[in-house]
């Protein structure tokens, strides 16, 4: 859970071991349009404590799943513009098939379990809580 | 009555209109608190799609309250 | 098809657009053991002209198979030592599952018809062509 | 007969010792070529298991060579 942008390639390059020949990695970035409205940024709002827990256990649950070397999962709070990183998760693994696969479990159980919640900022100057998950 | 520690995200921030309260209830779980802040702010979401933390941790929402605890009502999340 | 090493966050911001939410990249590093021996670096041959038309063939197949924004894919040539990065596939996607979907693709489709052949420098001085893709 | 312009790569540049070579030869079509080449050189790669580039583009392995024609076996890839 990070306040403030952090550097991508030093979290990229926590994950490089020698025995790993696969990288996936996934960033959600705050998108211009949802359901037809015009998004000028989100603010993201987070119950950090618990979001830091689910998220350290979401990363456990992938190491015993997938035959992956590293995992890392990082997501912003706060106000970010269309065009920003909201979510970056990087995974490093022997095989691609691993790494691919934990990689999307991972932003598939952010997205189920971990306590953020969007607040869109629409170009009309009205702002909307994202009521859940579209796709 | 104990003493319970509410925390308040996403919309039920803005139903409520703050973040933090401190609240004596005589509401003996996290279902039956929900229901008596349910009452009072006209939380619009139902409970069950919903889910409550209790210090910082998922609780079932039928565990019973105790002095000081930390409560937070989860409304579906939404990052990523 | 790059001779150096090139800038892959020039890549990623040539992905970067409004409409896109998602981004999924991968990429193939050189791995420290294959098949039991240790590796200290592996000689990439490519049939350029042909490995571009397919790695372009590639690319537009994922435009009209899924519903992405942009895609690019990058393949070194030459010489690599351990923990270079020798493929970089990058995806930008309204939603995450054509991004994941796409990139993966071409990954798949890469190690399927591209011309390019890897061939493996030992720690015991002992080289060899890699007989065909086990994994 | 027709003057071909052969490259190779991977092992079978290794088996012929060069990466090009110009070639006279009476092959009609890719297949009869790599017959030929296959006998002079000693390829341990059975074309079933390859492919064959003419002028850099993959050709069925019955297509007729012309003259000047630039070709390519093509090894099983292992890019990636």
């Amino acid at each position: 859970m990070a306040d403030a942008p952090v550097d991508i390639s030093a979290l990229r390059r926590a994950l490089m071991v020698p025995e790993a020949g696969g990288f996936c990695s996934f960033e959600g970035w705050v998108r211009e349009t949802n359901e037809g409205q015009t998004v000028s940024g989100i603010d993201y709002n987070a119950f950090v404590p618990l979001a830091l827990t689910e998220g350290q256990a979401i990363v456990q649950e992938v190491k015993q799943r997938f035959a992956i070397c590293r995992a890392t999962a990082m997501h912003r709070t706060g106000y970010l513009p269309v065009g920003e990183t909201a979510v970056w998760i990087g995974v490093s693994a022997a095989h691609r098939d691993a790494a691919f696969s934990a990689c999307r479990y991972i932003i598939d159980e952010i997205k189920q379990r971990v306590p953020i919640w969007k607040k869109e900022h629409y170009a009309s100057g009205e702002v909307g809580w994202v009521p859940c998950h579209t796709l | 009555m104990p003493n319970i520690e509410l925390q308040y995200f996403a919309q039920l921030q803005d139903e409520v209109g703050r973040a933090h309260e401190r609240r004596h209830t005589s509401a003996p779980t996290a279902a039956a608190l929900y229901d008596e802040l349910r009452a009072a702010y006209g939380f619009a979401l139902a409970p069950a799609c919903m889910r409550v933390a209790i210090n910082a941790a998922f609780a079932p929402w039928e565990q019973p309250l105790g002095e000081g605890d930390h409560v937070v009502f989860i409304p579906p999340v939404t990052g990523g």
